[in-house]
Order: structure tokens, then sequence, then C-alpha cells
């Protein structure tokens, strides 16, 4: 079970980096990177059972921890103006949806 | 305390650094940094001592025997380098306040000290230090502080140099981390001597031979080799001069070392002169850089920039020495690292002094200079003749060693070739001459003093070390001798 | 199995990023990519690599290169020069690299010299000698516990190296202006504030955790300095600059990073004192094992201190360019 | 006995986490605007989360274990809506509107069929 | 040898990427982040040597005979540390370039440098 269960995670990591490659805006990327962690935060609890060393879930607290940290980091900073979306922006995504 | 000194000489001055945090005045940080800096000079002087006296020093970090635990190897290359580095540092800290209080703004004086004496520390402990990966961590706590010594340079162009110097720096010190990386690979150590031990057997891996060219390339770029040298001219020319007397005499100094240390004494000479044509690699880059290097110093107007180009020539006459591969040329590479560091300082620090009066040193600066700082002039005068290689100073000493080992050697075409190089530090010498000895110092600048005691008395320190060395040159040919003996001893 | 899989990712990453123009999104893509590198030290049994790697990579890397980029701007220009010397000198490197592999020891395979050498002593006679079970944690702080005080020179000096370069005087900001900005954030970041308030005494008694727990498991000084670092950048960011400078004081700081080295390095000198060589801890107590224990302790804590003083005064020195850029505006506007 | 009722109880968490986690992985991919996007993540995110660390917690019977694996589920429970809430906001302030009802010409269309 | 060495080979693919991006491009922060690409990269490589099959972390317990190799992952602990310390200093610098040139493109300043001499 724990092979299906890694499978599944790989399966999404793979949507997940499509995403963040593609965009089309910035959110987007947000937004995939935050589900990248949580997923990677999956994938070490379930690795630390499949490799029967599970007491190494501390890792996984702090990859928890630093995903939200790097969240917040980046939209702390969304009142600049650099975070506005810019016209390359509006056309990838007219383009895209 | 007499067995501690190996570590002694590397821990003072990095523990120094974090005390000097506590300390506020800027005075204060200034004397106490000297002092720590001078008694840098009198351990690594002490331990040159015992090193000739009983041979190489161990000495075990932590209480662990060597491949397990990290030891100290010291024996007469290290200790002639260590007292290079902590002597250079100890004359140029000299007119360090004095300098600094026209170049860098006073929030940021102690800050300064203490990545100076970091830099120190780290130099000294990648010339101390017998493990390949401890190497790696030293080259790093000198160069980071080094990008940031030159990025106090009061130009912005300073800035741009230290970011160029950081890519290129860090580049080179991957390029050596992967070389560690492969050597460790196959033999599984990381202790230099253990590793000497261990690479003989296997020799004839192709993993052996990307790990020497990885080295060998890392360790070029860091002692900036002809055509990996484009970092260096910007990043003496816009330093505080204080930084650049520093550099100029030593940083380069430190990467030749690697280059020896790792080439005669880890990959043994037969490995490292047939793995790769190392010989011809770097007589042809040498001599390329000793001619495009003077060239260019010919054409400079910014007089640091000069002499940083004469810098890359000099690393030039270095390799060259260290291609012939034979005691002789060894010993001139030696010489002329122990030789150039005198001349350089001396320079740079005099430079510093310009500086100091002019806030320039462009070479309309220089316009009457004899007249208006006349000592400090006299100091670049003797320097630029010691660069040169004229009888009496310690530059021909040297030279007289490189040219002797490579007739010994047959190779009369390098021989000639590196004459025809000292003439063109002839041409750049002299048009620093003629401007300051021939022309009318330029409008408004009539009134210029000489500069300050502080600058003349460390300026004339080294000045009068280039020309007793030229004369009296027992110290420096016998320590460059056992060296090179022992290096040749040594290697298997 | 798994670890394939993962360098799969990297190369589709690293690719991306290549060819990504936005810095911002690249910055996103460089946080993936320190994830992904831990991921693949966990599947390479390195737990504690894993650990660092994901708080560095994926977390004060990121933050610093977001503060950085917020300062310099978001779009790369294209590069108009064709870039084939370059496309030429990495083939030749990454061949000469390709060329070198083939001679190495398969992967994974138990034979190979690395395994045989100096390794077999960490893993046989570290519980005899220091006594204690995580082999990288001994390795780490004894037998090359001066690599160690060198790291933590290393971030030391990274630290100073930040202040030179970007350090400001500042004057003292009046409280009624903290308060106005603080009322202004406290609307605008009202519920990650409530959540933030309750994580971080949760964040803080864990990296304690991690630096007294890094004998045993996965952990340490280094890892736990982080940690706590990345508690107080939170705090900062969400209760504003100001207020955290109120709270954690600037000189206080730089005071914390230089007696962690100072920590580290005195009980080298202690050993020094009592006639053994530096950092040789069993000189600590009359008990060797013990003097190890304790040796251990006091160095990581002095780690921990250093590491995170200097990631709190990094950010606080790029984001305290921030304020000087904006008032350097403000003025220049009001010039006008 | 025992035995087998965690085990295929935990085979069942697992297995529920796991399409719980492709299903969101797919809505990241499919849906047309970043609203939709992180309606899909945020809700798939949490509850399979939720279940694979239920699974693993019958796995082991160790008490720390179990206790960390209670700590990264409550992590994963404050911090997931939060990032998502935040998420939202920033982007709504800078500029970016979530597809409403357009025309059918138009493929904002699509999130009516889910 | 193809399943042997293709952990090697794709660490040094994604050595040489990280590598490309510091040399080719113009941009310093996207330098910087090619650095880091490259410093983890190699940060990589010396894991994968540390990996032995069969082997589990090196942290002592019971029943386990095969412990993967420790030294190499001391020494990546202290080479990632060395790796943000540069990585910090570097992006300071480059916010400086920022507040001093205006830009932070390698030709513009390498323009605006010719135009000071």
């Amino acid at each position: 079970m724990l092979t299906a269960a890694i499978i599944a995670i790989l399966v999404v990591m793979i949507m997940a980096i499509t995403r963040a490659i593609m965009g089309p805006t910035l959110y987007d990327r947000i937004l995939a990177v935050n589900m990248f962690g949580t997923k990677t935060v999956l994938l070490i609890s379930v690795l630390g059972f499949a490799m029967g060393r599970p007491e190494f879930l501390d890792i996984a607290i702090v990859y928890a921890l630093i995903n939200f940290i790097s969240v917040i980091a980046v939209l702390r900073h969304s009142d600049k103006s650099i975070f506005k979306t810019t016209q390359a922006d509006k056309k990838s995504m007219q383009r895209h949806s | 305390m007499l067995t501690h000194l190996p570590v002694l000489q590397v821990i003072v001055p990095l523990l120094a650094a974090p005390l000097c945090l506590l300390l506020t005045r800027s005075r204060l940080v200034w004397v106490f940094t000297l002092i720590v800096s001078g008694l840098a000079f009198v351990i690594s002087g002490l331990l040159l001592q015992q090193v000739m006296a009983t041979g190489t020093i161990i000495y075990e970090l932590g209480g662990w025997d060597a491949p397990w635990g990290i030891e100290y190897r010291i024996d007469q290359l290290n200790a002639l380098l260590l007292l290079i580095i902590s002597g250079v540092s100890t004359v140029v800290l000299m007119a360090a306040h004095t300098s600094i209080r026209k170049e860098i703004s006073p929030d940021r004086h102690s800050l300064f000290y203490i990545l100076y004496l970091l830099s120190l520390a780290g130099m000294l402990g990648i010339v101390a230090t017998a493990d390949a990966f401890n190497v790696f961590v030293f080259l790093e706590i000198s160069s980071l502080s080094a990008y940031a010594l030159i990025a106090l340079g009061k130009d912005r162009r300073a800035l741009w140099a230290s970011y160029q110097y950081l890519i290129m720096g860090t580049i080179g010190a991957t390029f050596i981390l992967i070389g560690i990386g492969l050597m460790y690979q196959m033999t599984g150590t990381l202790n230099m001597y253990d590793l000497s031990q261990r690479l003989p057997g296997v020799e004839n891996t192709r993993t052996l031979f990307t790990a020497f060219s990885f080295f060998i390339v890392g360790v070029c770029l860091k002692l900036a080799l002809f055509p990996l040298h484009l970092w260096l001219p910007n990043a003496y020319a816009y330093a505080p001069s204080i930084v650049t007397a520093f550099f100029a005499a030593t940083a380069t100094k430190v990467a030749i070392y690697l280059l020896i240390r790792f080439t005669f004494s880890i990959f043994g000479l037969s490995f490292s002169f047939t793995a790769l044509p190392l010989q011809l690699l770097f007589v042809v880059l040498g001599l390329a850089g000793v001619f495009v290097a003077s060239t260019s110093a010919i054409y400079q107007t910014n007089i640091k920039h000069l002499f940083a180009y004469s810098s890359i020539a000099q690393v030039g006459y270095m390799i060259i020495g260290f291609s012939v591969s034979t005691v002789t040329g060894l010993m001139a590479t030696l010489l002329h690292m122990f030789n150039h560091a005198l001349m350089k300082s001396a320079l740079f620090l005099a430079l510093g002094a310009v500086m100091y009066r002019f806030g320039s040193v462009k070479i309309n600066d220089f316009h009457g200079l004899g007249r208006l700082m006349p000592y400090t002039m006299a100091a670049i005068v003797v320097g630029g003749i010691s660069l040169i290689g004229v009888p009496l100073t310690v530059g021909f000493i040297s030279k007289w060693y490189l040219l002797m080992a490579l007739i010994e050697k047959g190779w009369w075409p390098v021989a000639v070739l590196i004459l025809i190089g000292s003439l063109l530090a002839v041409v750049y010498v002299w048009r620093l001459v003629e401007v300051a000895y021939f022309k009318p110092p330029v409008a408004g600048n009539e009134a210029v003093k000489e500069a300050p005691l502080s600058f003349l008395i460390p300026i004339w320190l080294l000045v009068s070390a280039n020309i007793y060395f030229g004369i009296d040159t027992r110290l420096s040919i016998q320590v460059a001798q056992a060296a090179a003996h022992s290096l040749f001893g040594v290697s298997p | 199995m798994t670890s394939v899989f993962l360098l799969a990712f990297l190369v589709v990453i690293a690719v991306a990023i290549v060819r990504m123009r936005d810095l911002l999104a690249v910055s996103m893509l460089l946080g993936i990519y320190g994830l992904l590198s831990a991921s693949f030290f966990v599947t390479m049994d390195a737990v504690d690599v894993a650990f660092t790697e994901a708080s560095v990579g994926a977390g004060i890397s990121t933050l610093l290169m977001l503060a950085a980029i917020t300062l310099t701007g978001r779009s790369e220009h294209p590069t108009r020069h064709k870039p084939v010397l370059a496309l030429f000198v990495v083939l030749i490197t990454g061949c000469l690299l390709i060329y070198g592999t083939l001679d190495m020891p398969y992967f994974g395979s138990a034979d190979a010299p690395i395994h045989l050498h100096v390794a077999p002593h960490y893993i046989n006679n570290s519980m005899q000698e220091i006594g204690i079970p995580n082999i990288v944690t001994s390795v780490l702080a004894s037998y090359r516990g001066f690599d160690t005080f060198g790291e933590v020179v290393v971030i030391f000096t990274a630290g100073m190296g930040v202040l030179a370069l970007l350090s400001v005087v500042r004057r003292a900001e009046n409280i009624t202006k903290i308060d106005s900005i603080n009322d202004s954030m406290h609307a605008e970041y009202l519920i990650l504030r409530i959540v933030v308030k309750a994580l971080i005494p949760f964040i803080l008694l864990y990296a304690l955790y991690v630096q007294f727990h890094g004998d045993f498991g996965p952990g340490g000084g280094f890892q736990a300095g982080v940690i706590f670092a990345a508690a107080i950048i939170l705090y900062a960011m969400l209760f504003g600059m100001s207020t955290a400078r109120r709270v954690i004081n600037q000189s206080v700081i730089q005071f914390f990073a230089a007696i962690g080295v100072l920590l580290y390095g005195s009980v080298g000198v202690v050993a020094l004192i009592n006639g053994k060589s530096f950092l040789d801890y069993s000189a600590l107590s009359a008990d060797p094992v013990a003097g190890q224990h304790l040796g251990i302790l006091l160095v990581e804590l002095g780690v921990g201190l250093t590491v995170a003083s200097v990631m709190v005064i990094i950010f606080f020195n790029f984001e305290g360019r921030r304020d000087v850029l904006q008032s350097q505006e403000n003025n220049h506007k009001g010039d006008n | 006995m025992m035995d087998i009722i965690m085990n295929i109880s935990s085979a069942v968490f697992l297995l529920i986490g796991s399409f719980l986690c492709v299903s969101g992985g797919v809505g990241i991919l499919r849906f047309p605007d970043l609203f939709t996007r992180m309606h899909a993540a945020g809700v798939t995110d949490t509850l399979a989360s939720a279940m694979i660390l239920t699974g693993l917690m019958l796995q082991n019977p160790d008490g720390l274990v179990i206790l960390k694996l209670i700590i990264i589920l409550l992590m994963t429970l404050f911090i997931s809506p939060t990032a998502s809430h935040a998420l939202a906001r920033a982007a709504m302030i800078n500029g970016l509107k979530p597809m409403l009802d357009k025309p059918a010409d138009h493929e904002g269309g699509m999130s009516s069929k889910t | 040898m193809l399943i042997g060495l293709y952990n090697y080979w794709v660490v040094v693919v994604l050595m040489m990427i990280g590598f490309y991006i510091v040399i080719a491009n113009g941009n310093l922060i996207k330098k910087i982040v090619g650095l880091s690409i490259f410093q983890t990269s190699v940060f990589i490589f010396y894991i994968s040597m540390a990996k032995v099959d069969g082997g589990t972390a090196p942290i002592l317990a019971e029943g386990i005979k095969q412990y993967s190799n420790p030294l190499p992952h001391v020494l990546i602990l202290t080479a990632i540390v060395v790796g943000i310390a540069t990585t910090a200093v570097g992006l300071a610098l480059a916010v400086r370039i920022k507040e001093a040139y205006g830009s932070i493109e390698e030709e513009e300043i390498q323009a605006k440098d010719n135009l000071d001499c």
C-alpha cells in the first residue's frame, strides 16, 4: 500500500511541476509550489515507513514549516509593485485559458 | 604551549575576529587587530624556526588520529607561507587606521577589521591544514571575507569587481570541491598524507585524471593564471588600498601554495606531469601571461590597474618556475613568492599613501610626485626596480634562480623570452618615474604634502626588506631550498 | 526507485529554470529544486543533510532570493549574444566529468573504497569513543570538529559581509509611526497574524527539540538555528520590521553571533589549557565519554546561536535596505 | 486479529488518500483559472494529507512516531487553509479576477462542468 | 554499467545546467541561482557516493547491520552552509549593484563602467 501511495504522490508531483512551469500567472506558480511542498511532506513521511525507519518524521515537520514560511514570504511581499500582474502575464493568461 | 603553535597560528586571528565585534571604538579595534596579527607573525616565526630545526610538525586536532580526525602538518613550505602571510598582514595593518579613514565610512571600520582578520585566518588555515576538505572550508572563509572587503571600496566599480570575483571564485571553489570529491571517491580518505599513500594504487584510473584536471582548473581560477585572470585587475584596482596591499601580496600565493602542495605532495611528481601535459601547458600559459599582462600594464592610466596587471605577469613567472619541475625551478618559484609579496605590498601600500593624499591614483596625480611626496615616490621607484629585477633587490634573486633553472633544463628560448618580458616591466615602471620626476605637478596639486608617518614607516619597512633580502639572501634561500628539497624528497 | 524519479524531476526543474525569464518564478522553482534535492537526500539515507537542505535550500535561500528580487526587479532581459562559447565550455566540462565517472565504483556498491577505509571506523567505534547514536553528529562535532568550527566561522563571515554591504545607520523611529504601520498591517494580515502567533511558540519549542535531539536523531545546532531564525523572520514579516526591530535589537543579535563563535572556540581553548589538543573534548571531564557529550552539547549550542543570529542579521539587513530605498524615493518625490 | 484489522484499515486510508491526492493533481492541471485550481488543491490537500497520515498512524504503534504524525497533521490542518486564504487575497488585490460566467464561446465556461 | 552509473550521469547533467546558467546568463540574480544549482548538484553527487545498497541512515539502532557512509554527509552539511553563505553575500552585492548602477544586467553595467573610464 505504501508503494501505491508513493506512486500517487509522485504522479501528483509531476502535475504540480507542470503547473509550476506552465504558470501562467505568478500565483499559479505559488499555488503549485505550496502543493508541491505538502506532497513532499507526505512523501517523506511515507518514505520513512517504506524504508523502515519511521523515526525520521522530524524532517517532514520541518518541510511543512518551511513550506508555510516560504508561501507567506512570497505573499508578504505581494504589496510590492513588482507583483502586479504584468502585461506579459495577461498575455500568457489569454493564451492559455 | 609551544606544542600548540600550529593551531594557535590559525585560531588566534579566528577567535579575535568575533572579539572585535565586542569592542566599540575604531582605534581600539585597530590596535587589537594589529596586536593579533603581530602575534600571528611571532608564532609563524617560531614555527619556522622549529621546523628548520626539527623537521615536520604534526598536530592532531581534537585528539583524533590522522585519517579519522583533521591534522595540521607544518613543513618548510607551509612555514614559509605562514611567515609571508602573517608578516605582510602585520606590516600592512600599521597603515590601516590612517588609510581607511579616507576610504571607508566610519560605521564600517570595525567590520573592516573583522573581515580582515577572518581573511587572514582563512589564508593561514588553508596553508596549515593537512586535510583536503578543510582546505575548502578555509578557502571559503578567506574568499567570502575577500569579497566583502573588496566591495568596501568607495568606487561603485568595486561592487561590480567584487561580484565578478565572487562568481569566478565560487566556480573555482566548486571545481576544487568536485576534484576533492573524486579523489575521495577513489581512495576513501581526505587526509593529505594518507591520500599520497593511497593514490598510487589508483593512478591509472580515468577518475583520478578528472579529479586532477578539475583541481588544477579550480586552483588556476583562484591564482589568476593567464586566461582565467579577468577578475583580478578590477578587484585589486577598486578595493580599499590596504586590502589591495594585503591581497596582492598573499591571495595568489596561497593558491600557488595549493597547486604546489597538491601536485608535489599529494598526486606526486610522476603522476602530475604525465597525466596532463602540465609542463608545456604551464610554460605556454605562463609566458602568455607575462607578455599579455605586461603589455596591458603599459597602457593603464590607473596605477593600481597597472600594478594589478603586473601581478598577473609575476604569477606567470612563478608558474614557469613551477613547470620546470626541478629543485632549482621550484626554489625560484618559492623565492619569487616571498619576494613578490615584499615588492607588491610595498608598492600597493605606497599607492595607498598616494590615494590618501590625492583621493585617486590616476597617472595625472603622479606628475611631479617626486617633489611632492619624495619618500613615497622613492619607495615606488625601489619597488619598481625590484619588480624589474635589478641586482641588489629581491627581484634579482628570484629572476636569477629562474634563469638558472631554465638553463639547467636546457630551455633556452624560454629564458630569452623571460628576459624580454622583464624589459616590458622596465617600460611601465619608467612611465611612472618619468612623470614623477620630469614633469611639474598638475595645477591644484602643488600643495600636497608628504604622506604621514603611519604610512611611511610600514612602506619603508617593506622597502628595506626588499633591499635587505636582495643582499643578504641566506634566510630566504635556505628556507626555499629546504622546502624544495623536502617536496622532491617526499614525493613518491 | 523513487530516487530515479526525483532525479528526473530535478532535471526538468533545472531546464525550466534555464528557460524562465521571470525571476520570481525562478525563485519559486529554485524552492522546488531545494525540496526535491532534500527528498533525494532522504532516499539516499542522508537524513541530516535532508534536514539542512530543506531548511536552507528551500527555506532560507528562497527567502533571501525573494528579498533580493523585490529590491532589484523582477524580469530578466533576454540576452542578445549567442552563448556558444559558454555552451562549448559546459560541454567540455560535462564530457570530462562523464569520462571521469567511468572508472568510479558503481552506485551503491558496498565495496567502494570510501566504504572500506575511513568510514568503518566511525560506524564501528563511535559508540565506544563518543557514545551517541547519531554517527553524523559524532563525526561532525568531534572527529571533524574543526571543519565545523570553520563552518561556523564561514556563516559568521557571511553575516559580517552582509552587514558591511547592506547595513545602514538608522535613526530611532517614532512610536506613533510604528503604531500606524502596525494598524494598517493588522487589518491586512489579520488571519495570518492569528495563525502565526499561535504557531510561533511551537516553532521555537521545536527548534529547541531539534537542537538537543541531534545526538539521537537527525538535527543539531545548524538546523535548529535555521528553524529558530525562521520563526523570527516569520514574525518580522507579519508584524512589520520596525516592531521586530524593537523586539530584537540589532546590536544584541550581533553580540549573539559573536558569542556563538566564541563559545565554540572557547571549548577548544579549554582543552588547550588542560593540556590536550584543540577541540579535544575528553579534556572537559574526568570521563572521556562524558567529556565528549558535554563538548558536543556546548559546541552545538554555539553553532545554533551563531546560525540563528546570522540568519536574522542577513534577513533584517536586506529588509532594512528596502526602508532606505523607499525613504530615498519619497524624498526624491518631495523635492520635485 | 487486531493486526489484520489495523492493516486493512490502514490500507484503505492510504488508498483513499492516494486517490484524493491524484484528483487534486488533476484539478490543478485541468481547471481553468487560478481560483478554481486553488479550490481543487486546497480541498484535496487537507483531506488527502489527513487520510494518508492516519493510514500511517495505523501502521505503527510506537508512541513517539504517532505523536509526530499528529503534529504533522495538525500543522497541515492549520497551514494549508491559511496559505490558501493568503494566496487568494493576494491574487485578488493584485488584479487577478476570478473567471465568472463568461460567454459560452469562451473556454471559461468549463468551470460549471465540475 | 548503464544502471551502475546512471545516477552519476544525471547529476553531471544537473551540474552542467547550473554551470551553464552561471556563465551564459547576464542577469546577476540568475547567475546566483545558477551557482546555487551548481553547488546543490555537487552535493547530490557527494551524497550519491555515500549510499550503500541495503544500507540505512547512519544513526545507530539495534538490529541494523549495514549503514550508509556518514562521512560525505558530514562534508555536505558543511558545504551547504558554505553555499548559503556565498548566496547571501552574492545577493547582497547584487542589491548594492542595483542601487549603484540602476541595473542588474551584466551588459548594461559593463557599458556604464566603460563610460566611467
